[in-house]
């Protein structure tokens, strides 16, 4: 069980890392453009979170280029995104922030902080109403805690018993403001906590997040309410590409980068013989081809013709159930 | 039928043909809406087909969303187009760009209801006319009904439609008796000539409609026959209908409540201009609301909003004007 | 001391009391329109609240008259803006939901629910910036505590460190919708309890929410630091006059009205010899007056005239200190 | 001098002068702005007047109201004006109103700056022209600023005022640099005239005045002369200098980047047929974005808002059919 964990979780880590880490590359090349989110040093927070959660609907905030990996869309057709190309997720539409497949319950990507939370509640209600059992996982930010729109879902997810897991990655900071400036309360899962079953979990460990995350799944699925976890974590990176993250001193970023989500399970999977050196290295070599290849993919896709402009803007139709 | 019953037996309907169908908003379950839109359904369909929700708007569109996302038909009532403004960020930068920024895998069968207007004295902050502010947002619809007939078959199209739409009412229309027709292929997105004439062209939408009959009426007796037509969509807006008018009358009027400049007289001023230009026998003529919020004061406040009165009054002197 | 209270808070719930049922009586003659939100029942929590609050800004919500009659405002300005004459508060503009009286510091009236939160929480910053030391009154409802405003407010207040005492007349519904269909606590003291001190308190016995109110008035002065009060209470008629109020059974409001704040007032001052029946019977005569004066002033007063429709929008004007 | 500190400069100069300035906003303090317009003056004035504030974006819009009301002079950012639709209850609602219904008692001395506009590739949610969400609201001043001596002087004189304002400014200029006009008394009311010219006058605002200024001299070279307008203020427009432009060349053209329905080439256009009519050689013409939310991709992004390019062509094409 541990092994094959830590395999799936050692890949889709390293996946998202090099994945981003070429995003970078690609980003200074000309070849990505926009605003672009590195979630470097919260892969434990997003494949901890995605796995453990399982069957369900993803709804996610503008840094989700691991979670639509660990949500198990093909690097190619992120990448393909990323570079505005037509067989990007979003016909290169949307870019990096709006990464959408309904058709594995991944529902974006929104540039708008909080913005998607509500949608996570109205979602859990129909799948509820609808009887099906699967919950839905709604990831934001610390920033976003602060925002009216975040306290108007967890009053409603509360209040109508729907099964959203709140899942706040706290990496301190939204933008270049620290936590300690933009919200009163520092330990985010007390704002929760009288609403639904509220915990802080460390966002490094990707056992410790899966683990809560499965607790949690197997709470709301029960019961059919939510629950809220605060995963702590940081950004080893500046907010997008156009900050440099210097706000941070370096012995702050240092000390964090000491506890480095992908060493941190390396070094623990590697000392309870989860995983061999030998199947990390094969690990690398693919993930090293899988970004090989969606780089290729996103170039040589062809561009959305100029008749894209006008169309996926209204689908026109009526529905055919009321006569 | 009262406009009011016909916007609930719409709603019946739907909710009784499509189990999709959702009702939520403040105080539409048990209390039967504000404006008693709602009235019945709650006990008819339950209350997690007809849900109370908090005080929080943009959280009801944002929720309201999330259940079309998954295949449900919510329809959303703001309980009035006032507090909508707490649910410009769901409407602007959710609800109208999902579809495209997902490249058209994300499609939202959702309506969302309210009425707006200026009622009787209720002061600025509940008194306004905001339909611009949601027509002048691609990846919208916006309807809006006159009467009974246009409010039963544009809200069960509305519903009907795989897209997001904002279905607004007028709050001095829901205790107003209309025949309700039986129109079986209602098209909203068409326009709907109530008067023919061949002097003037007068376009208009919601309670405004009724002040422009009337003022018409008046008007026939000094000679001057109006063709008038009800915008039953305000985006897109059914231009073509316009035109023919025009072409036909040579002149345009648009009445409406909200202040003049930037309202949908702007647009439709403004387009007729571009199209139409070596038709047009004189200046097209807007007659809309102040350039104020509307005050409490009941005689200010009707100076604020065009009335059969004024609509009559300016369209005589300014057709005098320019030689008719 | 309990003496002179107990004749303010008779003369002052009374007045309110008379004041509104002879406004429901207007509005149905057709002198007063629009939207007429009655605090009959309540009076225990406004005129305990502006009592014990004394010196400070007072920002309030539509249900305002007897807020701003314990403020100081003549009964007769009141009484003329719900007549919509230019002698009212507002010059007629405002009506019922929107009176204003900034050299009273007296701050509306605001007829969106929570809109005024943040205005509290801003004139208390300034306030404190300013070096004043008279706190911020803020008072809203069970519904509004369900918006996203009021969590940010309630964030901001406490982030600041600004002295606003968050004052919610829980009276159980928002206008038809009871709290239990729309709040997912029921106990509200508790949405704000880890942000500041936060307390609930019996709101129909205006001594125990005068006493509460002058303590949370000490400490938001004394730490410069805000604080939150739910004071339970019931509104007797409609929401507005729009409104009959039969959602709720004649027994629940049968059982409110037997701890009607007046009469509670007026048994525990006769009992402890704070009134006689002989001063209540002189203000009783002294409110009848001050209403009859205020209808006649304000059935006397002008309407504004027609010019007034494009004055007070802009002042126009620019400051001198900037050159 | 750049945009950017232009504008850093007004604000510098006015907290200097003022006690009573301050500046709010996410990200405004500490980190010196998301568009580095704040820059330093966090250090300069401290954490008191230059206030780090939540991802709160009504609140904020609502406490600079508050503190406005108590005499300070608040300028509050909305990181951009995207963001800004969820202030739209504390703007529309309260900022826009409170005078008014105070029957003149209140007044609001206050700045609410944002960004607006296309950059590159930010897509649907993060590229939102919106003025005329603002511009139609009565109780508003709204201002913006193409260059650097509009972004000083213009706001200056808005932190000035007792009215509130709301203060655009575009993505696209931060960096760009300006030569900073000592023009001392600029009047943010009046439209500038950039351009003289005697055969189109082309009304512009914000960036699209510079691709505007691009095309024209393209146009010089087929012997087309336009007058170019920039509006400055765009609640209320200085109609009068459009007026006296038309006047002289008799044709119209507005340009900018919102879709072009229901936007300021609406009221510019409508509004000039209605006094001008009799004026006009040729129907005015809009250059405006296209009626789509902006994609990712560069190449439709750029189809999707006017281009110097696509000015001077739609100019030639259109002046060519009205035989100019
Ligand atoms: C409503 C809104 N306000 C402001 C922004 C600009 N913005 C983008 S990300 C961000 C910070 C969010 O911080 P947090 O929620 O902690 O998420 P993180 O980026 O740290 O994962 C801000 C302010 C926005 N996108 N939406
Ligand atoms: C933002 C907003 N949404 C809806 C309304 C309509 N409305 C007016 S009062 C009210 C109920 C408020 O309830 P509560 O806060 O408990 O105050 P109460 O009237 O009971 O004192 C509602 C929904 C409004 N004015 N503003
Ligand atoms: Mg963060
Ligand atoms: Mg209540």
């Amino acid at each position: 069980m541990s092994q094959t964990l830590a395999e799936k979780f050692y890949y889709l880590m390293k996946l998202g890392r090099e994945l981003e880490v070429r995003c970078k590359e690609e980003y200074l090349k000309g070849n990505i453009s926009g605003f672009l989110h590195l979630a470097i040093g919260e892969e434990a927070v997003h494949v901890g979170a995605v796995i453990g959660f399982g069957k369900g609907d993803l709804f996610c905030p503008y840094r989700e280029h691991v979670l639509a990996l660990a949500r198990g869309i093909e690097a190619k057709y992120i990448m393909a995104e990323l570079f505005g190309k037509v067989t990007g997720v979003s016909k290169g539409k949307g870019g990096s922030m709006h990464l959408y497949e309904p058709k594995m319950d991944f529902y974006g990507g929104n540039a708008i902080v909080a913005a998607h939370l509500p949608h996570a509640v109205g979602a859990a209600y129909a799948r509820k109403l609808m009887g099906e059992k699967a919950g839905v996982l709604a990831i934001f930010g610390d920033g976003a805690t602060n925002s009216g729109t975040f306290f108007e879902s967890i009053n409603m997810a509360s209040l109508w018993e729907v099964p959203v897991l709140f899942l706040c990655e706290n990496n301190q900071y939204a933008i270049g403001t620290h936590i300690s400036r933009s919200s009163a309360l520092k330990d985010l899962y007390l704002k929760a906590r009288d609403y639904m079953p509220s915990v802080q979990v460390d966002g490094m460990d990707v056992f410790v997040v899966y683990e809560a995350v499965v607790k949690a799944k197997e709470y709301i699925e029960e019961y059919g309410k939510p629950y809220f976890i605060e995963a702590l974590t940081y950004r080893f990176e500046g907010h997008s590409m156009a900050d440099k993250g210097d706000y941070r001193s370096p012995r702050e970023i240092e000390s964090f980068k000491r506890r480095d989500p992908i060493k941190l399970l390396v070094d623990k999977s590697l000392q309870m013989g989860w995983l061999t050196e030998e199947q990390i290295r094969l690990m690398d070599q693919k993930i090293e081809k899988v970004i090989e290849e969606a780089v290729e993919f996103a170039l040589n896709s062809p561009e959305p013709s100029e008749g894209e402009l006008y169309t996926d803007l209204y689908c026109g139709v009526c529905s055919d159930v009321i006569p | 039928m009262l406009y009011r019953d016909a916007l609930n037996l719409a709603l019946d309907h739907a909710m009784e043909q499509d189990p999709r169908v959702l009702l939520l908003g403040e105080d539409v379950g048990f209390y039967g809406g504000n404006y008693k839109v709602t009235d019945g359904l709650y006990v008819k369909y339950g209350p997690k087909r007809v849900i109370d929700t908090p005080i929080a708007e943009n959280s009801i569109v944002g929720t309201a969303i999330g259940m079309a996302m998954m295949g449900l038909r919510p329809v959303a009532e703001i309980m009035t187009a006032n507090f909508a403004m707490l649910a410009m960020d769901q409407v602007v930068n959710q609800m109208a760009k999902l579809r495209y920024m997902s490249g058209g895998k994300i499609f939202l069968p959702l309506v969302v209801r309210m009425p707006q207007g200026v009622a009787k004295q209720l002061a600025a902050q509940h008194s306004q006319s905001l339909e611009h502010l949601f027509a002048s947002v691609p990846g919208l619809y916006v309807f809006c009904a006159s009467d009974s007939t246009s409010a039963y078959h544009g809200l069960l199209y509305a519903i009907k439609l795989d897209d997001p739409v904002i279905f607004l009412e007028h709050v001095l229309l829901y205790g107003v008796d209309f025949p309700l027709e039986n129109s079986k292929d209602f098209n909203p997105f068409q326009a709907r000539v109530l008067k023919e004439g061949k002097d003037i062209t007068v376009v208009s939408y919601l309670k405004m409609v009724h002040d422009v009959l009337k003022a018409c009426q008046w008007l026939e007796e000094e000679g001057l026959y109006c063709e008038v037509i009800d915008l039953v969509s305000l985006r897109p807006i059914d231009f073509e209908t316009i035109y023919s008018s025009v072409k036909k009358t040579k002149r345009l009027v648009v009445v409406y409540e909200a202040p003049k400049s930037f309202g949908l007289g702007a647009e439709v001023s403004a387009r007729v201009c571009e199209e139409l230009f070596y038709f047009l026998d004189a200046p097209p003529l807007r007659i809309a609301g102040g350039e104020v919020p509307i005050p409490y004061n009941r005689r200010l406040e009707l100076l604020a909003i065009p009335t059969p009165e004024r609509i009559y009054s300016q369209i005589l002197s300014w057709s005098k004007s320019h030689g008719l």
